[in-house]
């Protein structure tokens, strides 16, 4: 098992763009900790994380262990567990750049990678500092309006990596998403697809129609690994709940550099 | 004897006369009091011989999305939500909304998780609830430092939603789209207009007489307590089970 | 049955716009004759078919009873069977307004419908004829691109009407659509969504995950009635095949306006 | 003995040819010969220890697509589909291609279906394959009437795809991006470069020798006649069966 992990995390090299998915979409949290050893080892991270389309644990794990250059999202929390300590951290002490979005708009740019155009255009926006602080979006006059229409264009969001946990995947790799279909879209805006999969089945999940449509096909995923509860201590859906105890204890020891440094000492539960 | 009416039950039943008239309301994964304000909602209107639908992000029983997590501001775009709820960090006397933090930015000194989806949701829902317990001077501010999202916006910006109300512990506001700021509507039992007055850091409109938040009564307090507090189990058993204990040791007193 | 597909076709008013499916998605066929007898009986249609992406069988017979204005589609045919020919028909004497379109473009227009915006970008196109009569399309440069880079942009799609058949529907109205997405990209598009389903089962198709994650949900469709075999002569996947025969034979009997009424004549199979 | 390579044989052969190197082709739904010669390099990169993706558009069997009709043309923007084919009821000589119809438009008096995902796929797949086995002056015009994609593109224009060559039932031409026109790359057995002069409605350059067209052998037509003609059965069993009995009836004479 971890030497499948650490199959999967060789695909990822510093400065590049990865894709995460929100707390409860599947978080291949299991391969966290690989990741860290692995671009640790490499001489550091530099990577650039693009939360779909808020971030959590994975995302502040990997900003404590000085691997993040730059964190574009909608959110950092932990959830009930409060905020996201490592981050709120960084952002303090100006060590990350922090590209602050709105949900629609990660979904947007996501979409126009998925759609192969440069960019779509997103209602809202106007006015607000998110916005303002976006020079890579752009706002234009609605070209089939006869009246003024200002709207925002949103560029694609192509990445190198995309990283998330599923209940299921066959030996084909295909991996069943169910109705989780932000998985998908960050498949379809990444070269790399890294999946975690609480149990791989030898049957195709193509072969019967019902779960076919749950499925993200082969074609789009480049490594899967088995992992059991790999998402812990975050839950999966349907599967098992999250561990609100354990996310706590890291929300409180981690608010410190010192805090993180224990926790990350420690042999994970 | 029945325990007397608590703040909660006011602002619980407050939310869900907000919300009368609505078809389709979403709330947020992390928020008790609305959920059940638009659970309560939903009863009324059945007693109305209506339906209301109730959207619960995060949960897998009130989640009737299945297109991944992007569904919810499809459907708000395509007009199919008529009502939301917005938190904030602050809350500026124009309705602008700061999620993102204070003390700078990008290097904010306090840093909040974010915006989410207010730079969107705020322009298209057309009934967005500000909800906030907290009424302070720290978070009704005169200007939020970073907007999310802006109360209002200039004529020719697309722009079919925005704030109708601002309900905080103490008081409830209605917002004045045209002249884009709060006038004070009611007051929660036991609140002054002076306490409101001192604890707000924006300037608001007020009537010559402010009237008293209504209280919750008959079919409405019984469907509350009965009917909402057992729907509200499953997704926020915490909640529930303190405002269970809360009527219990009031009913005893 | 026939009382609830009179009530489903009493939603379908003259001149109103109308997404139909392709082929092998699932065609609402059982729908046909009642939609034609209410909409003659209302005193003439004046639709406006939008085929997604491509028309067949359903769209032909409209258009062969009088009923259609104007056709949006990227293609007209019947498979093995061939052309369309109650379109070919009225193409060729000039009774039919047709905006031809290609697959993708329909599919844009739906998606912007989707996201709420007027208009989402499409490569390709131009240069194309198909480009140069559509006069609603309009080609911009890119306003994110330092270099000229044209593109066109597509308007949204909005329809009154979506009208399709399923595997299987509940009775809370939410619809089994499986893998086929563009199902619900036309009912997104719609005001008005009216389903036939072979079957409407009293569990609910969001009980389980595995169901749900292909499903559209109640809050999207309007009414839904129980019709066996509700695609025929069209197949349903993954439950009966086409009768290539019926269609073959309606493929040469409509090839004038003489057969096409002794077709209708007929009690349909 | 086994039956000579016909004609059909050649054909498919020649598509997989065109296709080698290829890592995902999609093909039509009623592409029968395209579809053989994927499955041939499919089956010919196995033999090498390569993989090579078949979508078949409209097959359960050989549709690994989940994402409705759409996927397709994601999928080819996405840059991940290398190979797709194109017929057409005219393609002209600098490869223009008419999937509408002849004798005016809109009011065409000979209407085709429609130009389907032409108009798109054209310019996005980086090999199009054109084929059909019709090789008339009437299909293969000097001017297409109606252009549902064009051959090429002006600079500037995002197109990284296009026509590589184009297959009839008489030969195989290259196509030549520069010059945006044909060559003539080969003759099919007992066809004349005169009989493909006269039946090509447009100009075309050739080298000083036109060679055949290579016929299958050895393994490449073990393959076709086995394995492939197996897998042909599921998704096209008229097909396979007309070119089993051929075999069949060949074999014995």
């Amino acid at each position: 098992m971890s030497e499948d992990l650490n199959r999967l995390v060789r695909h990822v090299r510093p400065g590049m763009r990865v894709l995460l998915p929100v707390d409860y979409a599947g978080v291949a949290m299991a391969l966290t900790r690989p990741l860290i050893a692995h671009l640790t080892a490499a001489g550091g991270g530099g990577l650039h994380l693009i939360c779909v389309p808020t971030g959590g644990l994975q995302a502040d794990l990997l900003i404590g262990a000085g691997l993040v250059a730059s964190i574009e999202t909608s959110a950092m929390t932990l959830g009930e567990a409060g905020g996201a300590p490592q981050f709120n951290l960084a952002v303090r002490e100006g060590r990350i750049e922090v590209r602050d979005a709105t949900c629609p708009a990660i979904h947007a740019g996501l979409m126009a990678a998925q759609k192969g155009v440069p960019f779509v255009p997103l209602r809202g926006l106007i006015g607000s500092d998110v916005l303002r602080h976006r020079p890579d979006w752009k706002v234009i006059d609605n070209p089939l309006s006869d009246a003024p229409d200002p709207i925002a264009l949103i560029p694609a969001i192509h990445a190198d990596v995309a990283i998330f946990h599923v209940p299921i995947a066959d030996r084909d790799g295909n991996v069943w998403i169910g109705r989780r279909r932000e998985l998908a879209a960050m498949a379809y805006a990444a070269r790399t697809v890294l999946v975690t999969a609480e149990k791989i089945t030898d049957s195709s999940l193509l072969s019967d129609e019902v779960s076919a449509a749950g499925v993200l096909p082969a074609l789009y995923v480049t490594e899967v690994a088995e992992v059991r509860q790999g998402a812990k201590p975050y839950g999966l859906w349907g599967q098992y709940p999250a561990d609100v105890e354990e996310l706590m204890r890291y929300a409180k020891l981690a608010r410190s550099r010192e805090g993180f440094a224990e926790y990350m000492a420690q042999v994970p539960a | 004897m029945s325990a007397p009416v608590s703040i909660r039950e006011v602002l619980i039943s407050c939310i869900a006369t907000l919300l009368q008239g609505v078809r389709h309301v979403a709330v947020g994964a992390a928020s008790p009091a609305p959920a059940a304000g638009a659970m309560l909602a939903r009863a009324l209107a059945e007693a109305q011989g209506e339906r209301m639908r109730l959207s619960i992000l995060g949960s897998v029983e009130h989640n009737f999305f299945t297109n991944g997590s992007a569904e919810l501001f499809d459907c708000a775009a395509q007009g199919r939500i008529d009502a939301f709820f917005l938190g904030g960090g602050q809350i500026d006397g124009r309705g602008n909304v700061n999620l993102v933090g204070v003390g700078g930015y990008p290097q904010s000194q306090v840093r909040w998780p974010g915006s989410f989806g207010s730079a969107y949701l705020y322009y298209l829902v057309p009934r967005v609830i500000l909800f906030r317990e907290e009424h302070s001077p720290r978070v009704l501010v005169e200007e939020a430092e970073f907007i999310s999202g802006p109360g209002t916006s200039p004529e020719g910006i697309y722009r079919p939603g925005g704030p109708v109300a601002l309900l905080t512990g103490k008081c409830l506001f209605h917002f004045d789209k045209e002249r884009g700021g709060f006038s004070l509507a009611s007051l929660h039992p036991g609140v002054s207009l002076e306490e409101v007055r001192d604890l707000t850091g924006f300037a608001f409109t007020q009537g010559e007489i402010v009237p008293q938040t209504p209280l919750p009564s008959g079919l409405r307090l019984d469907l509350l307590r009965g009917r909402v507090r057992a729907e509200l189990e499953g997704t926020y058993p915490a909640f529930a089970a303190s405002w269970g204990a809360e009527l219990k040791s009031e009913a005893k007193t």
